[in-house]
């Protein structure tokens, strides 16, 4: 069934990483909210969202991004993302998505900047 | 809008159920990639087509599960182009532009980006398309 | 077979013409993914979808372009089906099973297979179902 | 569009590996043949088949393969094929193609294999 995420939380040194399995779409939601709870309960301050290459991502799973990229700049956290394809890049940029959460084309590359700044 | 399937011309009926709008959309991409759309172009016809499925099941149809969704895709010459009919009255009131800022700052709701994503992705779209059998949003992709 | 399209039903209807039984394969591998059915199957599924329409295409339509092909996929609690109709007068002669021997051996035709494949890549198949619309070959995959 | 072959000619040692690209039809017919008398100019006398892992393989393109491999039997060419889904790996078995052309599932394998022969 697709509309199931799982949700992998990994530390990597400060970083704290979501790996985001499946569909991102409205039923994204719960499982996106619990993983962050997670991730505030061991205190995180930087949080890289990472999507399956290969995911289709819909508005309503664009809302849901929207709505934690609210949470994550209210409480200071640094956020980027990595993992999408060409097309999302684009269409997270149209939105303005970019305005709140870097776009990394690689992991390595994002932890390599994000552990690096303080 | 008369339906008149002729041979360039791929029509999929669907339930109107959340989800399956992945059938229509994959379905697009397949024809789009037999008449030879770039990948880049199949991408937007995905997301469009995705996005007008959408809005036909959750507002056109307003959640009825015994509603259908009807995806035509016409291949022409110049242009791919795809209609999505739904039993509905229409677009009331096309809304605003999305603004990000607003959003987070949970001043505007985060959703309201479907509309908006059509418009960018594709190089044509009428909205409020009525006919007999309800109402179709028609989104047009220029082969170049 | 009345057409009852109901909430479990996508219909695909196609043109006739060789290349695009590809969108039927899609789309029926799309509504597969949905439901849950493992990949292994889903590939199988693709392949007796594919030659099914094919056959429609080459032998029930006789390849006439304006002839149209109109797959019907349903989703049950225990099986996926698809229906696949031409405007034919169904299978007369239900060939023997190709023989590979003879056939690198020129003793017989190197085409041949599409409904040998059929057989052995779902789990059940009827053919000659005659509607008033035509002639459906109807193959069911369990899902389990 | 799909209804095209690209079939690349490569030497590798005594191997002559048929790089084809695209779906397998009753369109690839001239492709194939074409490049079986090219390879057949050059004097092959093994040929390995390398298809697209994801071609779409279709009841014409298998009838054309079996065209190919009886004309590489009455040549006494050794033949074998690789590059290709768990799914055609089945579905050639049930065929009876892998009775004329052993599958590889890789192309060093093949042709690790294949040069060794005499
Ligand atoms: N097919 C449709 N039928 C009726 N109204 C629609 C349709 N599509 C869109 N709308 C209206 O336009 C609004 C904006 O749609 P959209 O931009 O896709 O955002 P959202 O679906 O998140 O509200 C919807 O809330 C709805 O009022
Ligand atoms: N939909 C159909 N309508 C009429 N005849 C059909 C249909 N499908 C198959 N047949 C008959 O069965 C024969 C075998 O079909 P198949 O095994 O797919 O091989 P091929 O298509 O290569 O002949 C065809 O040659 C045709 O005579």
């Amino acid at each position: 069934m697709p509309e199931h995420n799982e949700i992998r939380l990994e530390k990597h040194s400060t970083v704290t990483v979501f790996c985001i399995e499946g569909d991102v779409t409205a039923f994204s939601e719960p499982f996106l909210n619990t993983a962050y709870q997670k991730a505030n309960e061991q205190g995180a301050k930087k949080i890289l969202l990472k999507f399956d290459k290969d995911a289709y991502i819909n508005s309503g799973g664009i809302a849901v991004l929207i709505q934690i990229l609210a949470e994550t700049r209210r409480n200071n956290q640094d956020t980027a993302i990595t993992g999408v394809s060409d097309h999302f890049k684009k269409i997270f940029h149209m939105v303005g998505i970019t305005k709140f959460a870097k776009i990394f084309n690689t992991l390595e590359e994002a932890l390599a900047l994000m552990t690096k700044e303080s | 809008m008369i339906q008149i399937l002729d041979e360039r011309t791929i029509e999929v009926n669907l339930p109107n159920k959340i989800g399956y709008e992945r059938v229509a959309m994959d379905c697009a991409a397949s024809f789009a990639k037999i008449v030879g759309l770039v990948s880049a172009r199949i991408e937007d016809l995905k997301t469009a087509v995705s996005e007008a499925c959408l809005n036909a099941m959750e507002h056109g149809n307003r959640g009825r599960p015994d509603a259908r969704v009807i995806v035509t895709m016409n291949c022409g010459d110049d242009d791919f182009s795809v209609s999505v009919l739904d039993e509905g009255e229409g677009i009331r009131e096309l809304p605003k532009e999305p603004d990000i800022e607003k959003k987070i700052e949970k001043l505007e709701a985060p959703n309201g980006l479907g509309l908006f994503l059509i418009k960018q992705l594709v190089d044509q779209v009428e909205f409020n398309e009525m006919t007999k059998d309800g109402h179709a949003v028609r989104m047009v992709i220029k082969i170049t």
